[in-house]
């Protein structure tokens, strides 16, 4: 089968569901969800992209770099507070991060 | 020159005043803050003087206009002008605000200075009401006004003075966010926020229907009416005793004068549609609210449901749409304004001698003060409507303009002259008549030389109003039949 | 009829699923981020495919090599327990798969539409490479976002060396505002005593 | 000085006198407090005679005095109108006022309050002046309601007493019932007539007469109408049944305002203003029917109260209920002249009958219990004999004033058509041997018989002890009463002859020609001294003579021959039940609908149930949500997952 926009979008489509899946499989570990939120983001960047691609508009891979940029300064500081977390707590355990609500 | 900014000058004044007294207070005693803020009491009552002097009774229109340009993207704009229906209410405010301030000293000893100063601010706030003529600047100092109010309630008040400051506040709050509302939907029919082209805006019936609406949430709290009062009676138990004045004597005409400038003119083929239910409300406020007053226990209590009461026969006389009614109902606001004040007055009075509301509580206070057990009982007359007081007045009119409506209005507000009568004088039997019940009433002292003062000005006011009032209706008579004149415009 | 690079997507999609889905299975943190470094090559395979030459090859430098090996380093550095973490991972396991299963069919209903179908493909202006257009839009028409992306980009390592390095003393060196501002009672206490007897 | 400012100076008086003497009265000597309201208001029945002289040479005044106010196009006005009738009634209340005025000196002689009541009496003249002056039913209600106040600070004079203070209140209350349906009135009048003033409303009369108003579905006759609604106004004044509860009980005041108000002047106010609007009552029948229905029950029911009261002063009152209920009986049959002149000689016998039992009452050291009095003739001859004048004219003898006019009134009604005069001529008839009955009873048992006051007291009791005897009164006293009594005997005599024969009257009340009774009076009269001697012919003399011997044999001789039912005297000892009705019924029928409304729909409903209500609601719905708040971040994303099935579903299932 030849491949044409819908096929990326599928593709897309499974990859965000598997990100989902690791959500809430992983919901204890803050790691992993950090890496499904990269996932998440690496769909919708491959959407972005084809319809790029198909629709003739560079505008979408500015969007993707913008993208980029962002999903590493969220992932920089992501990490930057889980470092923090577990020297504090000694755990990532999500369960374990409910001072706010005590 | 002065004559052009008198407007202003008469709204400015206790502001500016107020706020130098809140910058001043911190470095003089209290004695001198009393003083000082009798002065600039004073001199806020004074300015308003040129303004009865110099208005022209036979001109029907806004008088001393004042236009310039504030908010020009929105064409809002800092519009004032004065009229016959609003010239009274600005004296009252005036006075009453010196007359509270004067008495402040005998039963606030915390932070004086603020009080005092609140009260200036709030009259110029509520004198601005009375003036603009413009949507938005009229609503500005519509909600600024809650401000002072809100803290002398909540800082002066009595002991479930939270629970009463949020039940005013939000009860208020409610009514006049819908306002807003209906002058946003007034701005975009007209492109304008000048109440003027409100007026001779034409509407669909719905649209006036929904404005009357929106507008009548707003006042109708205010006033207040039946059902939307019941804020009122614990406002007043836990507000101080000026706080109660100015609620009862002024604060309530507030929204019986933005009936009269606003929801009447601007929406009236609204209130024609809706004029049998406005009447059936302002008739159950008169006889249901009467009753309730009749059993209540605590003085302040009564009094304010008297004052519900009374409210309901200005907002009766405004609803029945002909001269007597309208007229009845604006000098009772007027005759109300002096009547409660005085009558709060007076509870002030015996509160700051015994602490104590509770009727039951007195009985016999005559023995030991027989000046003010005088005042107190020309008083309840003059609540309970007797002529030659200015109570009478306004209630004779409603009843003559109800009679035109039809016979069984008259009747029903009629009735008020019996159940008036009932809790004004029970409420004198209980307090004022017979043996010193106990022997902390005997050893009361009879009023000081401030407090004779304040009672015998209202006392003053309230006879020379009932024996001529066309004192009061001469200076409204123009503006009202040209109101009434728009009223009856249709305006579909 | 299928065509060469057809087979390139079928073959780098189904890399990039197999290796997503370790990523969320795998037992050990470290596995996962191994993965996830698989799942961005592929993923920058097929960004290849759709004419997006700078981004895949930005995809690889910047994220495998820079992003993920931080992922690496902090998984590695912290001392997890992995036992606790894994714990209760198959309680929701249906109920995910159920959902996630929905989503697919849902998404793959939406996406077979006609309209996506149509496979109407307009070239970017041959002439320049993809680098090149995308350096001339970014710096012209999309310069402030760019500026502000920069910005954001400064504020997150200034956050993050902010975040990991205090509140945590780590040194000793005295401050000298503590220094100044002694005073002599801070440091020396004169006791009186009586003498005592021998 | 022209005759408006010269009018204006009759109520002015007292009114200057009244507040002089209430504001400066305790700061001045004592006797300052009496002698300027006495000048004052000698000066104003100077006046008022004067205006009596000019008017009745047939000069009416009407003016103006100033513009109340105006609304729209009605003009209120304060003004005055002076004719016969309002000038007669200006010299009988500044006379019977003046007198009351120097009785007083002697009977507050010792009150702490001696000032202020000067003060009150002379604010009541002032009232009640411009009351009977006004040419407008808004100063008439003006002075309507003044009355109406004085008379309850004067009922309640000695507010520590806890009765007078209860009884002040209800009269107030009670008058506010009356006034409800006056006030009803005179709104019904200025929409349909337009105006206010008595002779606009007179002109238009005949426009009108005939015009109906519907209500509840039928039609009535607006002449009834407002007839009737005025006339409850004057049944609350002049105490006419059902309203009449607070007259007996306004006995609590002092006496020499039983003797002002509540005999001579206010009480008469409904009288004269059912006489003021004749024009308005003689359009309807219905409405003079109701009048004379009414005055009937009044006059014979009231006055058989009379005869089981102890006290010596509610028996008077209760013979005032009863002779205001033969004016009433007068007025229903349109003979409104003859009204007036009972009103007129009333005045002086029953202020006199007052102000007597008053000197007896300070004789008696403030003792107001017959039974406790007896054989007073012997200490107190001037009061002796003046009652006793007093009691033959208001039991009717021939030659006394009140025969010639309560005569009058029952040969009225039985000339009269009117649907219920047999009735009213029933109750007029056997009212003469009533009223006779309990007169010679108080006279009797006060005035002779056994020196009762010399027994033993079991109690603490205030009065004279039993060795003391009582005394005459001072000249302030005694003066009135000699003053009173000589009208009381004579006036009758004088004027019935220009009251019945000349229009004196008749130019003021209008009268329907088809209405004969007064004419048929006017017809039979045959000059004073006939009438007396006729009289004495008559049935009405008769029954008053066998009253009398009555109450010589049951209250003199005691001859205990009649057994009263038990029922009977309950019912008597009831008062018929007006003030149970009133008090235990009505009153807190009243509270509990107002508790009710209170607690329930104020508190309960509006506060609790809507205005907390809503606060409640936001809370528990706050509740609800915080729960779903539960702070992990995976239930968020579940949330914002399903959210996002939920979204693409719709969009596949609605637009694929």
């Amino acid at each position: 089968m030849p491949v044409t926009l819908s096929h990326y979008l599928l593709l897309a489509g499974i990859l965000f569901a598997i990100s989902i899946l690791g959500i809430f499989l992983n919901r204890k570990n803050i790691i992993l969800i950090l890496m499904a939120i990269e996932l998440m983001l690496l769909a919708v960047n491959i959407n972005f992209i084809a319809f790029s691609y198909y629709l003739g508009d560079l505008a979408g891979q500015i969007f993707v770099f913008f993208i980029l940029t962002v999903a590493a300064a969220e992932s920089a500081i992501g990490l930057a507070i889980i470092i923090l977390i577990f020297r504090n707590y000694k755990s990532i355990n999500v369960a374990d991060l409910n001072r706010l609500k005590q | 020159m002065m004559m052009n900014f008198i407007l202003s000058i008469a709204i400015w004044t206790p502001i500016s005043l107020g706020i130098l007294l809140l910058i001043l207070q911190k470095n003089l005693s209290e004695n001198i803050i009393y003083k000082l803020g009798n002065i600039f009491g004073f001199i806020s009552f004074l300015i308003t003087i040129p303004l009865y002097i110099f208005f022209d009774t036979t001109y029907s229109g806004f008088q001393f206009q004042e236009i310039s340009p504030w908010i020009s993207h929105f064409s809002i704009q800092y519009h004032l002008g004065l009229d016959g229906i609003s010239l009274p209410l600005v004296m009252l405010t005036s006075f009453i605000t010196w007359l509270v301030i004067f008495i402040s000293s005998n039963s606030i000893s915390r932070s004086l200075g603020s009080y005092i100063a609140s009260f200036l601010i709030l009259s110029g706030l509520m004198i601005g009401v009375f003036l603009a003529l413009d949507a938005i600047l009229y609503y500005v100092f519509w909600e600024a006004m809650l401000i002072p109010m809100f803290l002398l309630i909540g800082v002066w008040g009595g002991p479930n003075r939270v629970y009463a400051t949020i039940k005013f506040f939000l009860y208020t709050v409610l009514g006049s966010l819908l306002m807003l509302v209906a002058f946003i939907y007034l701005f975009n029919q007209t492109g304008s926020f000048s109440i003027v082209d409100f007026y001779t805006k034409q509407l669909s019936l719905n649209a006036q229907v929904f404005l009357f609406i929106a507008f009548f949430m707003a006042f109708a709290v205010k006033i207040p009416m039946w059902p939307v009062h019941t804020w009122l009676p614990d406002a007043h138990v836990e507000a101080p005793t000026g706080g109660s004045v100015i609620l009862a004597a002024i604060m309530l005409k507030l929204g019986a004068y933005s009936f009269i400038r606003f929801a009447m003119p601007i929406a009236p083929d609204g209130l024609l549609l809706l004029k049998p239910y406005l009447i059936a409300i302002s008739l159950i406020a008169i006889v249901y609210i009467a009753l309730v007053a009749i059993v209540q226990t605590d003085m302040k209590k009564l009094i304010a449901y008297s004052s519900i009461s009374h409210m309901g026969f200005v907002t009766l006389g405004l609803f029945m749409l002909n001269p007597l009614g309208f007229e009845g109902g604006y000098v009772q606001m007027i005759s109300h304004g002096f009547i409660s004040a005085a009558l709060f007055f007076s509870i002030g009075v015996l509160y700051d001698r015994m602490h104590t509301r509770e009727i039951k509580d007195y009985g016999g206070v005559i023995n030991s003060m027989p000046l003010f057990g005088s005042f107190f009982v020309l008083f309840a007359m003059a609540n309970s409507g007797l002529p030659g007081t200015s109570g009478f007045v306004g209630e004779f009119l409603v009843i003559l303009g109800a009679m035109q409506e039809n016979f069984w209005i008259a009747f029903l507000a009629a009735l008020t002259l019996i159940f008036g009568a009932t809790y004004s004088l029970w409420l004198v039997k209980r307090i004022i008549f017979g043996v010193a019940k106990y022997k902390k009433i005997a050893g009361l002292i009879d009023l000081n030389a401030k407090e004779f003062f304040v009672m015998s000005a209202l006392a003053g006011l309230t006879l020379i109003i009932g024996i001529y009032p066309a004192l009061i209706t001469d200076i409204t008579n123009q503006s009202s039949i040209v109101m009434l004149e728009l009223i009856q415009q249709s305006k579909i | 009829m299928m065509q060469f690079s057809d087979y390139i997507f079928y073959f780098f999609s189904s890399i990039l699923i197999l290796a997503s889905l370790k990523v969320i299975t795998a037992n050990n943190p470290v596995y996962s981020a191994l993965s996830l470094v698989l799942a961005f090559f592929s993923a920058a395979g097929i960004w290849l495919l759709l004419h997006a030459e700078f981004l895949a090859i930005a995809l690889v430098l910047v994220y495998v090599g820079a992003v993920m090996v931080l992922f690496l380093f902090v998984v590695m550095m912290l001392d997890i327990n992995l036992e606790s973490l894994k714990k209760g991972f198959w309680s929701y396991f249906p109920f995910a798969i159920l959902i996630a299963g929905v989503f697919i069919v849902e998404i793959y209903l939406v996406v077979s539409d006609k309209f996506f179908l149509e496979s109407q493909i307009e070239s970017f202006g041959t002439s320049k490479s993809n680098t090149h257009s995308i350096g001339n839009i970014l710096y012209t028409d999309y310069l402030l976002p760019f500026q502000i992306a920069a910005v954001i980009l400064l504020v997150a390592i200034i956050s993050a060396i902010a975040l990991t390095m205090f509140g945590h003393k780590s040194h000793k060196a005295i401050d000298p505002k503590d220094q100044i501002k002694v005073k002599r009672n801070d440091r020396i206490r004169i006791v009186k005593m009586k003498s005592e007897k021998r | 000085m022209t005759l408006l400012s010269l009018y204006t100076l009759i109520p002015m008086l007292p009114l200057l006198a009244s507040v002089i003497t209430g504001l400066f009265g305790s700061k001045l000597p004592k006797a300052f407090s009496h002698v300027l309201p006495i000048l004052f208001v000698f000066g104003s029945f100077l006046l008022s005679l004067y205006a009596l002289y000019i008017s009745s040479h047939g000069y009416t005044f009407n003016e103006t005095l100033f513009r109340w106010l105006t609304v729209g196009q009605y003009d209120l006005k304060i003004g005055f109108l002076i004719d016969n009738l309002s000038a007669l009634m200006m010299v009988v209340v500044t006379f019977v006022s003046l007198m009351v005025h120097v009785y007083t000196i002697g009977y507050m002689k010792d009150d702490p309050g001696y000032g202020r009541f000067f003060s009150f009496i002379s604010l009541f003249t002032f009232a009640m002046l411009m009351l009977v002056m006004s040419n407008n039913f808004l100063q008439l209600f003006f002075g309507w309601e003044a009355v109406g106040l004085v008379s309850y600070l004067l009922i309640g004079f000695w507010y520590q007493k806890p009765t007078a203070i209860h009884a002040n209140m209800k009269a107030f209350l009670v008058n506010r019932v009356g006034d409800f349906g006056f006030l009803l009135g005179i709104s019904l009048i200025l929409f349909w007539f337009g105006s206010l003033d008595y002779i606009d409303v007179f002109n238009r009369l005949d426009a009108l007469s005939e015009q109906n108003v519907q209500m509840m579905g039928s039609s009535f006759s607006l002449m009834t109408l407002i007839a009737i609604l005025l006339f409850i106004g004057a049944m609350g004044k002049s105490a006419q049944v059902p309203l009449h509860v607070w007259l007996p009980d306004s006995m609590e005041g002092p006496t020499p305002i039983s003797a002002l108000i509540h005999a001579a002047t206010m009480v008469t106010a409904g009288i004269f203003l059912v006489a003021r609007v004749s024009p308005i009552v003689e359009f309807s029948e219905t409405a003079l029917s109701f009048i004379l229905i009414i005055g009937s029950i009044t006059a014979l029911f009231m006055g058989l109260l009379g005869i089981f009261q102890s006290d010596i002063k509610r028996v008077i009152a209760y013979s005032t209920l009863s002779q205001l209920g033969y004016m009433t009986i007068a007025l229903g049959v349109s003979s409104y002249s003859l009204a007036i002149f009972h009103l007129f000689t009333h005045a002086f016998f029953k202020a006199l009958l007052f102000l007597g039992a008053g000197s007896v009452i300070i004789g008696m050291h403030h003792e107001q219990n017959i039974f406790s009095m007896g054989n007073l003739r012997k200490y107190m001859p001037i009061t002796w004999i003046t009652f006793l004048l007093a009691t033959l004219a208001l039991v009717g003898m021939p030659f006394f004033s009140g025969f010639y006019s309560k005569e009058s009134i029952i040969e009225a009604v039985k000339y009269s058509e009117m649907m219920g005069s047999s009735f009213a001529y029933f109750c007029a008839v056997i009212g003469v041997f009533i009223t006779s009955l309990y007169s010679f009873r108080l006279y009797l048992i006060v005035f002779h018989g056994n020196e009762n006051w010399r027994a033993p007291k079991s109690k603490h009791h205030h009065g004279l002890g039993s060795l003391e005897s009582p005394h005459e009164s001072t000249w302030v006293v005694t003066l009135p009463l000699i003053l009173l009594a000589i009208p009381s005997v004579i006036i009758g005599f004088f004027t019935i002859t220009p009251i019945l024969t000349t229009d004196f009257l008749s130019n003021t009340v209008w009268v329907r020609e088809t209405h004969l009774a007064l004419a048929l009076v006017v017809e039979h009269f045959q000059g004073p001294v006939a009438m007396a001697l006729h009289g004495v012919l008559t049935l009405p003399f008769w029954l008053m003579i066998f009253g009398f011997v009555a109450a010589y044999c049951i209250y003199y001789k005691k001859y205990n021959w009649i057994k009263l039912p038990r029922m009977i005297k309950k019912i008597m000892d009831e008062k018929y039940g007006f003030d149970r009705l009133n008090e235990s019924i009505i009153a807190p029928l009243i509270l509990k609908l107002g508790r009710f409304l209170w607690n329930f729909i104020d508190v309960k409903f509006i506060d609790n149930g809507l205005v907390n209500g809503v606060a409640r609601l936001i809370n528990s719905f706050s509740l609800v949500t915080k729960k779903i708040q539960t702070g992990y971040v995976s239930h968020y994303a579940f949330g914002m997952v399903m959210a996002l099935i939920a979204f693409i579903s719709y969009f596949v299932i609605v637009w694929l």
